[in-house]
């Protein structure tokens, strides 16, 4: 059952991820904002800190001037626009990094600092002995922008929906565990699973946990109402979205009156702007090599971490060279990691061994399984006797892959292997050809989901043609485990991952962000679906 | 200057133009009286343009003259026209000197009606006001022939025909009455009756204006109804001069004489025998590639070692010697060659006629 | 004269009638279906048959090309796929953005080519005139985009003089308006002044030449008067071709520049359009192009009439 | 006579249809040649004279089968060219050669003298050795045999000319046609021409068509002449009749407003010439 | 023939040129000269990096990146600790390749859709230019935007959308070229020599429509060289993999304030690739025309 899931959803989640990655949207999250203990104290990301769940208040946000806001404007740059304000019928990054936990909010959420699931919208929850019934409790006088009031049977109308025909994305699957939904009295809501599933919390962060209106879905594509922070304001077609503060809010109203989303479809000319003022925020720097005009005291950088997982593929399939394990293995050792983060991408990101961010709650730092070591490579390759084996490597037209590739290229060519780049239009293009087709032997691209692991390793159909049935097991423990279960099969999946050289993980996107020095209560990190805006402040 | 008198209008001595390193005119020296009807023929490439260019001060960049051209009429004729500034020469030009072109399709302004390119003269030199112009514009188009002027008027250049192109381009050069008129091939893209009437036409204006006519042609029986005096250009120098009467008939170069054979087709007595036509042998050379000395001497079947040096000016009928003396010589004499002087001769070692 | 304008006009139709057809038959062979780009690529063929039908795009082709065009004539082509927009509001306010940016871009360019190319053309021959005849020449081999990068990383970013790009409406916010205009259209003008004024160079050098101009100048008109009154209207007919051909590429060629500098215009949201696979909304933007160009040619022509008599007799 | 001429027309006419300039009106029919019928003997030196748009280049095109009659007949030595497709025509190409006005335009300046006046051989698929055949109609018109490895523009008008001539002697042809060979020639080469024309049509017993504005020059070459205005032949006849008296008012005009140098000689003015044309022009 | 002919004011018959005929000894004018001085360096550097490049190509270097130029890297390295002077040298390969393939597209097609047009007065010739016509309504980035959209970015693909867009300008230009020739007499000549409609455009309107067309050529190489440099802008150029002067320029936008060489460098290269097509084509016009000699 679990087997059959994973494989439904799998490739479902690769096109959220990748789309996101198109956009390199930062996925931040909207929680907390205290910089990580191991980042970013020194841009006073930490100021926001105290900031809390909605549910909590914000007592403790430093920046914050009183309760109620200011009239300020914030303007923040981005650099995808949505297409639709409908993310149950569009797919794509742009509009729940837009909407989610700023219009529409989630019952549950996650700590961006500590990776766990906190309240939101449910006060508490209980699940039960068999795990297969969870019971929210929700937050009381809530209300919609439209003045509708937040009950049990509005989210269960919610969750009802993801799995009806209206929602369209594929995204929907996550939910597809849910058997049922009932308000049992306006504040109560019951979820019935049909099987237990560790993950099913977990995708209530996402936007299939949105919080709709029982009467406010008529028009998603331009009407957005929910019960979040922000309202949706007015949209310039092309250039900018405007939130404005929701006056009803249930929680504390943000500082910031209105919200100005700016969009460039260009990281220059998105520096340009911050750089002569006209936005105040960089929601995810594109090109970190250009983050030197931004040092000197002008700006504040913060600097955080990402679920993106740059992945070297490599197609193991029958008949490609790179079915051979002990080559894919001399590809991991004839790549310098330090060097390559070095040189595509200004060295800023982090280093991974596998398939799981730090921020994960079973991350093993596995940057040491298969060190720099040339020699070694080359001895493997001379044992595979595939001296002079020509790799395509076929890429995305994204900045990363672009860069990496070529780094790539260069080092595997350096043992020896030839190793020719296509670069492939995203999302159309790679999609064909190295998605559905798998006419590839090596692809880059960023895994953006959060926890991923699963979808991204656990089938062979899958386009990294990996998904053993000792990984497809040890998956399935994993989610219908208990939570420690969960934690150690990872940890094994994730090392087995490793050691049989499934792909290389070249790094993990940071996130970058520039702002002016003022501003405050940026998320750190973005391991979520969100650009939480709601801590957002001046001082 | 003075033996021509008062009457001269133009005089031009010495006249040399050339591009940097390509002569291309050589000490050209010619007068015009008032009234006068001068004609400069030539084939293909001796100059007979340039001259009349030169004159104009309409020579082309990268084309310099030397020399002295001086021109009396309205305009008292004390400055060389080559040392007068642009300004100065455009005052004249169109008043005092004008021209008519070669080619009638092009020579107007294709965007402006007719009338008004006509009027335009008037009122650039004041001569008119604009209603005045105007008015005389129709006037003008009728006196050179043109049905229904007013209505012609308003028409722009391709309404019409050559032949009534031409007439408007006279009617502009005969608009301010000038002194001197220079038609450059007029008639040459015409066909023969049209000819007949722009050549009535001109004979006439200029007549009624008393005015100079330097009419320029390869056609030598057109400059013989036209005109009472010939110049014989070839390779850039004048060769011969003289009344047409006396040229035509009893030609001393021997380029000219080899001119009027090849091109009588008719013979005096009506019809001649067929390929019995004299003919100059060989062709003319590209312009700047002429011989040194006698400039007809390779094609000349009398020129002996002696045409390596250039000819001097015979006056025709006095052969008293001078005719060996270089030009270089005429020129430091200084009072030398006078227009007069060059009224009526030749350049040439071996003449023909009576010289023979 | 009423005639050759009725010849030019059918034309006109005819050709908006063919490009049509063109852009249409394009549009259908566009790999992505529009359908399974808005519901991911491993949506369920049932719900993409859904969308399909639900975008019209299960019906005859013939029948999709009549609604198309009929909604063009309406102006209403309908809306977008995936955000549900109306398309005609959308393009019509795209276009007015690019066709501020490019009008002003024009009357710059004409504003510096004009005069700068009857002056190199009058002086050819002279030290200053062949200067800014090689000056020109330079500037047309400078790639638009680049002159726009360096502009804003000199007026925008180190001088601060005007914000780096984007818009603002003209009504609302006058000097942030005119502040952005400024210096895309001095990027999309420079190369077309250096162009343009090279054509007027080679079109008054032309008209030098003419037989009319030594007519005009023997009637006793000073060089620079002659071609004042005689040579610029004459000169005018090669360059108003080219100014039409000008005009069409910077309608299309705009597009680079509304990327440097984040103009919302016509260009960039075709290829949003396009990355979106809004199929509808790109192949309508590019019949607004294409018929623009079209049209371009048209008055062009028209314009020919106002100038050159020689062509309004249809003999000729 | 019976026997065949070597051109005859009978009742050609050629129509141009021009550009509409009114909608209800049919499009205005320009008859460039109206209702021409002649006949050229074989060895004859017949002259086509008219003035611009008198239709003597058409009526030419029509006799070298590079245009169709829109009605009538065209029979070149008793054979019909009206009618036959232009591939047809090869017979006629060898028989029935031309020489042009412009000695600049009728050569190509891509090519070689050799391969120029080798072309209607080439074309026709005529064999033997051209190289030869070049030579010796090289020597045919004057022209050294060297020239034949140089380019046309590297000859004067008058060699150009003669390199056109040897062009139209190659296939040996019956039939010489000359549109105003001469007319854009100097005075002096002209008469050089002119002689050549002489040598060769009698040396080689052509039939010569010789079209001309020109009366002076159609007088010194022809034998008989036909007087063309708007598309019509006005007039016919033995040349020294025609300029003796004239028999349409036409001739007259055009005999009397061709300068001549005798004349003027003798006194005639300008205003005598215009008199002879009359107010009409 | 001299050339002083041209400027003297007499109609000279001989004038000795043809239409589009150069002839030896023709002065050679400076922007022939150092058009074609910039169009042979090109060429060399393309040529040259087949046989020798300071480095191997694209390759990424253990050394450091942003370096500007000094002894080991003349030109510097770029973000990617590549050899810049590497990447202008295979880089030239590229720009020669752009333009070829869109010249090469263009004149293919539009030289004999211009013959024919030219050829053939009636409905044909209408016809051909008509919806030549139609075409020149798709400018070339509006067509290179079309074809990237349908097949993807890629030089082959954008610049063969650009060879289509210039289409026009060849079969205008040929056409207008070959009217001419049609209506001199050799071709009359010719015609009555027994040449088939086929033998005239091959002997007679091919060659004397080839300067003409060369002109255009070098032109519309200008032209598709600054395309390719605005479409690798957009991202619809030139992938990653292949050196080329305008993805060079686009990479090095988000540096171009901290290392500016890296953008001037390329941005040079193609500017001045630009300016010697250009040059050498109006160069060329001047040489070919001989009305225009004293420009």
């Amino acid at each position: 059952m679990m087997g059959r899931m994973r494989t439904s959803t799998t490739t479902r989640s690769l096109v959220a991820a990748v789309a996101a990655t198109a956009l390199l949207a930062g996925c931040n999250a909207g929680a907390g904002t205290s910089g990580s203990p191991d980042d970013g104290s020194e841009e006073g990301s930490g100021s926001g800190g105290g900031g809390s769940e909605e549910g909590d208040g914000e007592a403790g946000q430093t920046g914050g001037s009183a309760p109620g806001g200011s009239d300020e404007t914030v303007r923040v740059g981005l650099v995808a626009e949505p297409a639709s304000l409908d993310f149950t019928t569009t797919d794509g990054a742009a509009i729940p990094q837009l909407l989610l936990d700023n219009v529409y909010e989630t019952l549950v959420t996650v700590d961006a600092e500590t990776g766990e699931i906190v309240p939101a919208l449910a006060t508490d929850w209980e699940v039960s002995e068999d795990r297969l019934t969870y019971t929210f409790t929700l937050e009381e006088g809530v209300t919609f922008s439209d003045g509708s009031e937040f009950t049990a049977e509005d989210a269960a109308f919610s969750l009802e929906r993801v799995s009806s025909d209206a929602w369209t994305i594929s995204l929907k699957s996550q939910l597809d565990v849910v058997e049922s939904a009932e308000a049992v009295d306006d504040t109560t809501l019951e979820v019935t699973l049909s099987r237990p599933s560790n993950s099913f919390l977990y995708a209530l962060t996402t936007r299939v946990g949105a919080m709709f209106d029982t009467e406010g879905v008529d028009d998603l594509a331009e009407q957005a109402v929910g019960t979040g922070p922000y309202t949706f304001g007015t949209w310039d077609r092309g250039s900018q979205i405007t939130l404005e503060r929701n006056p009803d809010y249930h929680g504390d109203a943000p500082y910031f009156a209105t919200v100005e989303m700016r969009y460039f479809q260009d990281a220059n000319a998105l520096n340009n702007a911050m750089l002569t003022d006209a936005i105040d925020v960089v929601s995810t720097v594109q090109a970190p090599e250009s983050l030197a005009e931004f040092e000197g005291g002008d700006f504040q950088i913060v600097e955080g971490t990402t679920n993106g997982e740059v992945v070297l593929s490599m197609n193991q399939q029958e008949g490609n060279p790179l079915a051979d394990p002990a080559l894919r293995e001399a590809v991991r050792h004839a790549i310098d990691h330090q060097s390559l983060l070095d040189t595509c991408w200004a060295g800023r990101g982090e280093l991974i061994g596998s398939m799981v961010p730090p921020t994960d709650p079973w991350y093993e730092d596995r940057t040491g399984d298969f060190p720099f070591d040339p020699a070694r490579a080359e001895e493997l390759i001379a044992e595979a006797g595939a001296e002079g084996t020509e790799l395509r490597l076929r890429i995305p037209s994204l900045p990363y892959a672009v860069s990496c590739g070529t780094v790539v290229e260069s080092m595997l060519e350096d043992v020896g292997l030839e190793v020719t780049i296509d670069e492939l239009e995203f999302p159309a293009a790679w999609l064909e050809t190295v998605f559905t087709n798998k006419d590839f032997d090596m692809s880059i691209v960023a895994h953006v989901e959060p926890r991923d692991m699963a979808n991204v390793f656990g089938s062979p159909d899958y386009y990294t043609t990996y998904g053993t049935e000792e990984i497809q097991a040890l998956f399935e423990e994993a989610d219908t485990g208990t939570e420690e279960e969960q934690v150690t099969k990872l940890q094994e999946a994730a090392a087995l991952i490793s050691e049989d050289a499934a792909a290389d993980f070249l790094f993990l996107l940071p996130n970058l962000m520039v702002a002016d020095p003022d501003i405050t209560g940026l998320p750190t990190n973005a391991i979520k679906e969100s650009f939480d805006l709601g801590d957002l402040a001046r001082g | 200057m003075s033996r021509a008198g008062d009457r001269t209008v133009l005089a031009v001595e010495g006249l040399d133009v050339g591009t940097g390193h390509t002569p291309l005119l050589h000490d050209v020296s010619f007068a015009i009286a008032r009234g006068e009807r001068v004609g400069l023929i030539g084939e293909s490439g001796s100059g007979k343009s340039l001259t009349a260019l030169a004159v104009m001060g309409l020579l082309g960049e990268g084309l310099h003259a030397r020399g002295d051209v001086r021109l009396s009429g309205r305009t008292p004729a004390t400055r060389n026209l080559l040392e007068v500034g642009e300004r100065e020469m455009a005052r004249l030009r169109g008043d005092a000197v004008s021209m008519v072109f070669q080619e009638p399709m092009t020579a107007l302004n294709p965007t402006m009606r007719v009338g008004a390119q006509v009027a335009e003269v008037m009122r650039i030199h004041g001569t008119r006001d604009t209603a005045g112009a105007r008015a005389r514009a129709v006037e003008l188009l009728d006196q050179v022939g043109l049905p229904d002027p007013a209505h012609l008027a308003r028409s722009y250049p391709h309404e019409l025909s050559g032949g009534q192109r031409q007439r408007v381009v006279l009617a502009i050069a005969l608009a301010n009455d000038p002194a001197l008129l220079i038609c450059d091939e007029p008639t040459t893209a015409l066909d023969v009756t049209v000819q007949a009437t722009v050549l009535d036409l001109v004979v006439r204006g200029v007549q009624e204006r008393e005015a100079a006519m330097l009419f320029i042609t390869h056609d030598l029986a057109v400059v013989a109804t036209v005109c009472e005096r010939v110049l014989v250009m070839y390779g850039g120098r004048i060769v011969e001069a003289g009344p047409v009467g006396e040229v035509f008939a009893d030609p001393r170069h021997r380029y000219t004489q080899g001119l009027i054979g090849a091109s009588d087709l008719t013979g005096e007595q009506g019809r001649r025998g067929r390929g019995a036509l004299p003919t100059i042998p060989g062709t003319v050379p590209p312009a700047g590639r002429f011989p040194d000395g006698c400039v007809f001497r390779s094609r000349c079947a009398h020129a002996t070692d002696e045409c390596g040096t250039p000819p001097g000016w015979t006056p025709r009928g006095g052969a008293d010697g001078r005719g060996s003396a270089p030009d270089e010589a005429e020129e430091q004499a200084g009072s030398a060659p006078g227009e007069a002087g060059r009224a009526a001769g030749y350049a040439c070692f071996h003449p023909a006629g009576d010289a023979a | 004269m009423v005639l050759r304008l009725l010849h030019r006009a059918m034309v006109f139709v005819l050709s908006v009638l063919a490009a049509s057809v063109l852009v249409f038959a394009f549009m259908r062979v566009l790999p992505g279906d529009p359908a399974r780009v808005a519901l991911g690529i491993n949506a369920s063929e049932a719900s993409v048959a859904a969308l399909r039908e639900q975008f019209g795009l299960d019906r005859p082709v013939v029948v999709q090309y009549l609604d198309w065009m009929r909604g063009m004539l309406t102006l209403d082509p309908g809306i977008e796929f995936i955000s549900k927009a109306a398309i005609g509001p959308q393009i019509a306010d795209r276009l007015q953005v690019t066709l501020i940016l490019v009008t002003t871009s024009m009357i710059f360019a004409v504003l510096v080519a004009v005069p700068v190319g009857i002056w190199m053309a009058v002086r050819h021959r002279h030290a200053d005139g062949v200067v800014m005849s090689a000056a020109s020449q330079v500037g047309v081999a400078i790639p638009a985009f680049l002159a726009g990068i360096v502009l804003i990383s000199v007026f925008a970013v180190r001088l601060r003089w005007v914000p780096s790009g984007g818009w603002a409406v003209p009504a609302q916010d006058p000097v942030g308006f005119l502040q952005r205009l400024v210096l895309p259209s001095i990027a999309l003008a420079g190369v077309q002044a250096a162009v343009l004024a090279r054509y007027v160079r080679s079109a008054v050098l032309d008209v030098l030449r003419e037989d009319y101009l030594r007519t005009a100048r023997a009637k006793g008109l000073r060089p620079v008067q002659a071609l004042w009154r005689h040579g610029l209207r004459n000169a005018a007919v090669p360059v108003v071709t080219v100014l039409g051909l000008q005009l069409a590429t910077l309608l299309v060629g705009a597009v680079v520049i509304e990327r440097v500098f984040v103009i919302p215009g016509l260009g960039s949201l075709l290829l949003d359009s396009v990355a979106q696979r809004e199929i509808l909304t790109v192949q309508t933007v590019v019949m607004v192009l294409v018929v623009a160009t079209l049209l371009i040619t048209f008055l062009v022509d028209a314009l020919y009439l106002v100038i050159d008599p020689r062509l309004r007799t249809g003999s000729r | 006579m019976t026997e065949t001429p070597a051109i005859e027309l009978r009742g050609v006419c050629r129509d141009f249809r021009r550009p509409r300039t009114s909608l209800r009106e049919a499009p205005p029919v320009v008859r460039a040649v109206q209702d021409v019928s002649l006949s050229v003997g074989r060895g004859e030196r017949f002259g086509v004279v008219g003035e611009s748009g008198s239709g003597k280049s058409t009526l030419l095109r029509l006799i070298c089968g590079l245009d169709r009659p829109t009605s009538g007949e065209i029979l070149v030595e008793g054979r019909s060219i009206g009618d036959q497709p232009a591939r047809r025509l090869r017979w006629l190409r060898r028989r029935l050669q031309l020489v042009f006005q412009d000695p600049m335009s009728s050569l190509d300046p891509r090519m070689r003298v050799r391969d120029i006046i080798a072309e209607p051989l080439v074309s026709q698929g005529i064999g033997g050795d051209h190289g030869a055949r070049v030579t010796e109609l090289l020597g045919q018109v004057g022209l050294d045999p060297e020239a034949a490895r140089r380019y046309p523009h590297q000859f004067s008008g008058g060699q150009r000319q003669r390199i056109s001539v040897a062009r139209a002697l190659a296939p040996d042809p019956d039939i010489l046609v000359m549109d105003e060979p001469v007319s854009a020639l100097d005075v002096s080469v002209r008469a050089q021409v002119l002689n050549l024309v002489d040598e060769i049509v009698d040396g080689l017993d052509l039939t010569l068509v010789f079209v001309s504005h020109d009366l002076s020059v159609v007088r010194h070459v022809c034998d008989r002449v036909a007087v063309m205005r708007a598309g019509e032949v006005v007039e016919t006849g033995e040349t020294e009749r025609l300029f003796s008296e004239p028999g349409h008012d036409y001739t007259a005009s055009l005999v009397a407003a061709i300068p001549d140098l005798h004349a003027a000689l003798a006194g005639r003015s300008a205003q005598d010439l215009a008199r002879g044309v009359g107010p009409a022009s | 023939m001299s050339e002083v002919q041209g400027a003297a004011a007499d109609a000279v018959t001989d004038s000795g040129q043809a239409p589009a005929g150069g002839s030896p000894g023709r002065r050679l004018n400076p922007s022939l000269l150092v058009g074609g001085a910039i169009v042979a360096v090109v060429v060399g550097l393309a040529l040259l990096s087949y046989v020798w490049t300071p480095y191997a190509p694209m390759r990424v270097l253990p050394v450091e990146p942003y370096q500007t130029p000094n002894a080991e890297h003349w030109l510097g390295t770029d973000r990617l600790r590549r050899d810049v002077l590497t990447q202008i040298l295979v880089g030239a390969r590229t720009t020669l390749f752009v333009g070829f393939v869109a010249v090469g597209v263009a004149a293919l097609v539009g030289v004999p859709l211009g013959i024919l047009a030219a050829m053939s007065p009636g409905w044909l010739g209408q016809l051909v230019m008509r919806g030549n016509d139609v075409l020149l309504a798709f400018p070339a980035l509006l067509l290179a935007i079309m074809f990237a959209a349908l097949y993807g970015g890629s030089t082959r693909v954008a610049m063969i959308a650009i060879g289509i867009a210039t289409i026009p300008a060849f079969a205008r230009i040929t056409r207008s070229g070959a009217l001419g020739v049609m209506r001199t007499e050799y071709v009359v000549a010719a015609r009555s020599a027994g040449r088939s409609p086929l033998g005239i455009a091959v002997r007679h309107v091919v060659p004397n429509v080839a300067g003409l067309v060369i002109v255009q050529a070098s032109v519309s190489f200008a032209i598709a060289i600054l395309a390719e440099a605005a479409l690798a802008y957009l991202g619809l150029g030139t992938p990653t993999g292949q050196a080329s002067w305008g993805r060079m320029l686009y990479e090095a936008q988000t540096t171009l304030r901290s290392a500016p060489h890296l953008a001037l460098i390329p941005g040079a290269a193609i500017a001045l690739s630009v300016l010697g097509f250009n040059l050498f084509g109006d160069g060329l016009r001047d040489w070919l025309d001989p009305r225009l000699e004293d420009r």
